[in-house]
């Protein structure tokens, strides 16, 4: 499911996640929202706009900047019942509760068969010139937590189906939400109370001669990579993982094993990053219908700079991505 | 630097028991079977570790039983507390059983962990109201025991968390944090710290800069009390008003027991770090012995009376040793089950 | 929760400045030239940026020009001292250029970040003392600050690491971490705290449990004063003080301004957020205006010398812009350089 | 360089990592130790046993526990001219402090050219029943931070020459020393002042039919499953990292070049592991030279359980490494 091009009765990719927030706080009154400024203010972003109205200082709780200390707040008042969803302000913060998250949140259950149904709300990503410590894309780190989820959606569609999964699901969730989609992503949304659920890869765009996959940001870019390669004659099929723990791992093996050519595209730093743990996957349980190397495309192994010139250098874009497919579909 | 060679505030020591309210006869002898078999239990647990017993490590609350006991008997049934790893008293007073505590020290298949984590370590909330946390990383129980005090508040209910924190764990930012946020919104969180002057070897003047922990209440605009951690009654006493303070909706109070560990750090830990004339000076004023003397003078119980106890203590001791060696381990087959709940 | 009616305590409070010292009359005109290009300054950024010339965010201290320039004119020219992003002033005051300023803002090529982070931070410890931290994490500079105060007592140097911080970024745990890392070794360390009221759109009573982060000094063992921060006298006599006091070896030191910005969060933030009435009791305490209206009287300058230093700010601001505009942007080729130190 | 079998003269890796610290203190009066009880106390594993007699509390600093206050301190003092070395009492309390290594430590010299010089100690790693919270090896986060580098070694002769360099490294360093070798391994060690250059991968074992590429305490399980693999006439070359960043991607590729197989083995968690990395950069860097898939052998996805036969079953071992190996050669 692409983005949608209308501007009609067209909705944000912002306005997804809000809804999906709001909807779940009408259905189950266990939801509640922790984080800073996301009461009078409605959040850094404005996601919780009208929410502390709505639904009270009780379920909407600002909190002092101490994200170590309301992580571990909205972890035990899971454990107790609550469905927290915290709001960090930036993802790149998320270091400051790097031990409440890691340390608690993904080993009570495991430790002591506790659930702990809380999510994370992580706005993560560059590309409006934010800088070193408001662009950065930290899903990896989370992967390698055992007893974690991790969710990243690319579209209005999947953000708010994603987000309800997040909330009624009964583990820690990571669910980055990329700040670049934020408004430049819209498209048409059901009127039902549906839910996309975790660990289901989705297919963008089908084809026969390379797989990309993608997820986040990137699935945009990789889309646009696609469409000039069509020109060119080749069919990409973009496979959007939408959740990386669990993974969907029989979807982009299943296309491997259609295309012979995979390519892997994600906007975090090419070392140690996500598509890392993809690729050898694919190299592992593909090996044998593979036609040309593994190749990633992600962002350098520098911090994001601000400048201009400098961000773009950094980051992947169609551009990088159709380069890199070419060479794939060559070799 | 070094600890100084006053070791209590002169007006805080005493080397006999104060009793300070009228005890049936009945709860002084449970506090007095709390308190020893946590002594006998964590006495075999020192010795099975020198046998190799016990793997990994052992920590023992020697010295400290006073507190646990003392506050454990002020909290109502549908309390919560953590405990870090001088509190086996309190796991005691609120029912947990020897043999269990002893089959998770050998890492035995018994529930909840399922020998997933160590003996020191237990939550289970519905039987014991003891709140999971994550066990390791110092003061991170801070954060989560205002989330519990926060649960409370919001469903209207009137229940306690009691964090239980040695002194040096005051010194993470989290503890900060957590008595921050349950500060701000006046949740029923009691803290409780166990001021032993010594964090691992550290001794309390490179931990702080204040005296006291409880010279740090005022930064967040809650009540701070210093009082003598050895004595049952007095740690009642303040305990007592810790928690109905914050029962009330008044919100954090923050209780400091001055202390002493008689063991190391854990038990592979000689406390070399540990002056002599300091060891002595607790000695003196173990908590056990000081409350035995009471019982059998001002308390009016024989040696006989005690001395069943200690009979009844050991058995169930040695009950435990038998049952931790009986239980299997768990399978390896089930090592990835209850990673991710339904 | 929400501020309350009384804006600031009336034994603070005054729409006058207070001269205490006898200042020459150059000096006078060097803080007025400070505060002035400040002001004029963050004004054009603010133009830039809403016609769309300043990427990403903007961000300004205006209100709070005071505090930067008083504090900084009591520094050594070899202490050291960190901003957050109300203290454009005192880079200012410490030499750094308007035009390398604003060539920041636009992401050019100019040392010694090169485009790589924003306009709103600068570190250069050689030429100004500007120390290197992390910027975006609230309290990061309190362990740094400390670290670099650390040096100084390991070398046995008089000098003094300031770090300005707003009061919202006294919540973080690494507030706490790192003025009792600092207070313990009595490192020289002064912390000052400018309390505008908010943190972003949230206000100090939903911030902490305390009316003052002053009161927060005792947990540290530290002194902790509270002054207003619009009377760029009262900051010296205030700042005078804590400076010395941490260059004495004495230890830590914490000031609280209480004063107000003027402008939201970033340029972004309507400050919906902020009472009408809130916003013009202290718009009668801007603290430019309060000491033009010094200088005029009790200062005895005339408006024509004012005038004249605010042409030459003007100035100064739109040369800032043509350099901006005509240095290059660094060039993608040079994005992997420098990563790693040889 | 496999680690020594005689015990005359020998070095444990323990007593190699505090004669590196002791005599980089001794050749250089900038290096300074932060840490939890590594004064009087010597350290919770003595690594600095006698260190504060000998320097003095100037240089050997006894911490309150804050590990996000004193690495941030240890950063600054770096910047000023001092060459820090922090000792973390477990490598699983860095979550503590992660923040000031990720945001500070890591940025500083790319933003404004000042180095960082700071050396992290990170005591990690499993096999002595420490449970969930005293064996985790966390390296892999770091590799995905740019502007950190990352060692660990797995011989007293690499952990004192790497270590050295580490020290005298101008970047920020997280070292990871792995707690079970700290008495089981020793070796003789030369007498001289030897340092080992950091990015310098160590063919442990030389062999044509297979690679394993591996690091830290897995090397010695690698190696003793190559020795079973010989008897069965199966010669495997093990490559010990020795650094993960920089990377010595060469070395790796030369010899599966030579091998036609590989094996990547390490002790972290498996999904999302350093492991995963290497497996993809081989995948895309040696895809033609490849006979068989790139299989992973690493710790199961869950926490490291307390118990022993829960432990066992988690990480990897030998004989589990024995297995994978025989599934590659006769693939
Ligand atoms: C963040 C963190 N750093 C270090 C440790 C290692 N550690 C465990 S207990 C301890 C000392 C705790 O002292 P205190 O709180 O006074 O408790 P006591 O042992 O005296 O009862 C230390 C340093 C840890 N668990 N967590
Ligand atoms: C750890 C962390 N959390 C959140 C933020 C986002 N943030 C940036 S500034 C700010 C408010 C700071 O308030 P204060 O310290 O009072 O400074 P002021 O803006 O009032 O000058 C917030 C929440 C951050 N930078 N770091
Ligand atoms: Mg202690
Ligand atoms: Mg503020």
């Amino acid at each position: 499911m692409a983005a949608g091009e209308t501007m009609g009765m067209t909705t944000t990719y912002l306005d997804a996640i809000s809804q999906a927030l709001r909807e779940e706080m009408r259905r189950d009154s266990r939801v509640i929202l922790l984080g800073e400024d996301i009461g009078v203010f409605g959040g850094a972003f404005k996601i919780t706009r009208g929410f502390l109205d709505e639904f009270g200082s009780d379920r909407v709780i600002d909190t002092p900047i101490s994200e170590s200390g309301f992580v571990g707040a909205a972890c035990a008042a899971a454990i107790e019942g609550f469905r927290p969803v915290v709001e960090f302000q930036f993802a790149d913060f998320v270091t400051c509760a790097f031990d409440q998250i890691v340390n608690f949140a993904a080993k009570a259950y495991y430790r002591w068969g506790t659930p702990v149904p809380v999510v994370f709300r992580c706005p993560s990503g560059g590309g409006f010139r934010g800088g070193p410590f408001h662009s950065q894309n930290p899903e990896a780190w989370f992967t390698h937590v055992p007893g974690l989820k991790v969710v990243q959606p690319s579209t209005p569609y999947d953000a708010k189906g994603l987000l309800k999964s997040a909330i009624r699901d009964n583990n820690p969730v990571m669910y980055f939400e990329h700040k670049h989609l934020y408004r430049r992503i819209r498209e048409q949304l059901p009127d039902d109370d549906y839910v996309i659920p975790l660990g289901c890869a989705d297919v963008k765009r089908e084809g026969r001669d390379l797989t990309i996959v993608t997820y986040g940001a990137m699935v945009h870019d990789s889309l646009a990579a696609a469409e000039r390669l069509a020109k060119d004659g080749a069919e990409c099929e973009v496979i959007d993982l939408r959740t990386l723990v669990p993974l969907d791992k029989k979807c982009f093996l299943d296309s491997v094993r259609k295309t012979s050519r995979a390519l892997v595209v994600y906007e975090a730093h090419l070392t140690g990053g996500f598509g890392g743990e993809v690729a050898a996957i694919i190299a592992q349980e593909a090996f044998d219908d593979l036609d040309a190397p593994v190749v990633r495309v992600a962002s350098m192994d520098v911090p994001i700079p601000f400048s201009p010139p400098l961000e773009d250098a950094v980051l992947p874009s169609a551009d990088k991505i159709y380069r890199a497919a070419v060479d794939v579909l060559e070799y | 630097m070094h600890t100084e060679p006053i070791y209590l505030d002169p007006a805080l020591d005493r080397t006999a028991i104060a009793p300070v309210e009228l005890v049936a006869r009945e709860d002084l002898l449970t506090w007095y079977r709390v308190m020893r078999l946590t002594r006998t239990f964590e006495q075999k647990l020192a010795a099975l570790y020198r046998q190799g017993g016990i793997l990994g490590a052992a920590y023992l609350g020697t010295g400290q039983e006073a507190i646990a006991t003392g506050v454990a008997s002020v909290m109502q049934p549908r309390d919560y507390f953590n405990s870090v790893s001088r509190e086996l008293a309190a796991w005691f007073y609120r029912g947990v059983e020897p043999k269990h505590v002893m089959a998770r020290w050998f890492g035995k298949d018994v529930p909840p962990s399922h020998g997933r984590d160590l003996g020191l370590f237990l939550a289970d909330l519905e039987r014991y109201g003891l709140a999971p946390y994550a066990n390791a990383p110092m003061g991170s129980w801070l954060p989560s025991g205002a989330g519990y005090a926060l649960a409370f508040k919001l469903r209207r209910e009137p229940r306690v968390y009691v964090a239980f924190t040695g002194e040096g764990a005051t010194s993470p930012g989290d503890f900060y944090e957590g008595i921050n946020f349950a500060a701000i919104h006046k949740l029923p969180l009691v803290i409780i710290v166990a001021n032993n002057g010594f964090a691992y070897s550290t001794p309390v003047s490179d931990e702080m800069p204040v005296k006291n922990v409880a010279d740090r209440a005022p930064a967040f605009n809650i009540p701070g009390e210093i009082a003598f951690g050895n004595d049952i009654f007095e740690v009642r006493r303040v305990a007592r008003r810790a928690i109905e303070h914050a029962r009330q909706g008044l919100g954090p109070y923050l209780v400091e027991f001055k202390t002493f560990r008689q063991r190391g750090h854990g038990e592979h830990d000689d406390m070399s770090y540990v002056p002599a004339g300091l060891r002595a000076f607790w000695e003196r004023r173990d908590p056990l012995r000081m409350y035995i003397d009471y019982l059998q003078h001002g308390g009016g119980m024989t040696s006989d009376q005690l001395s069943a106890i200690d009979a009844e203590c050991t058995a169930l001791v040695e009950e435990a040793v038998q049952y931790a060696e009986s239980v299997p381990y768990p399978s390896p087959e089930k090592v990835a089950w209850r990673l991710y709940a339904d």
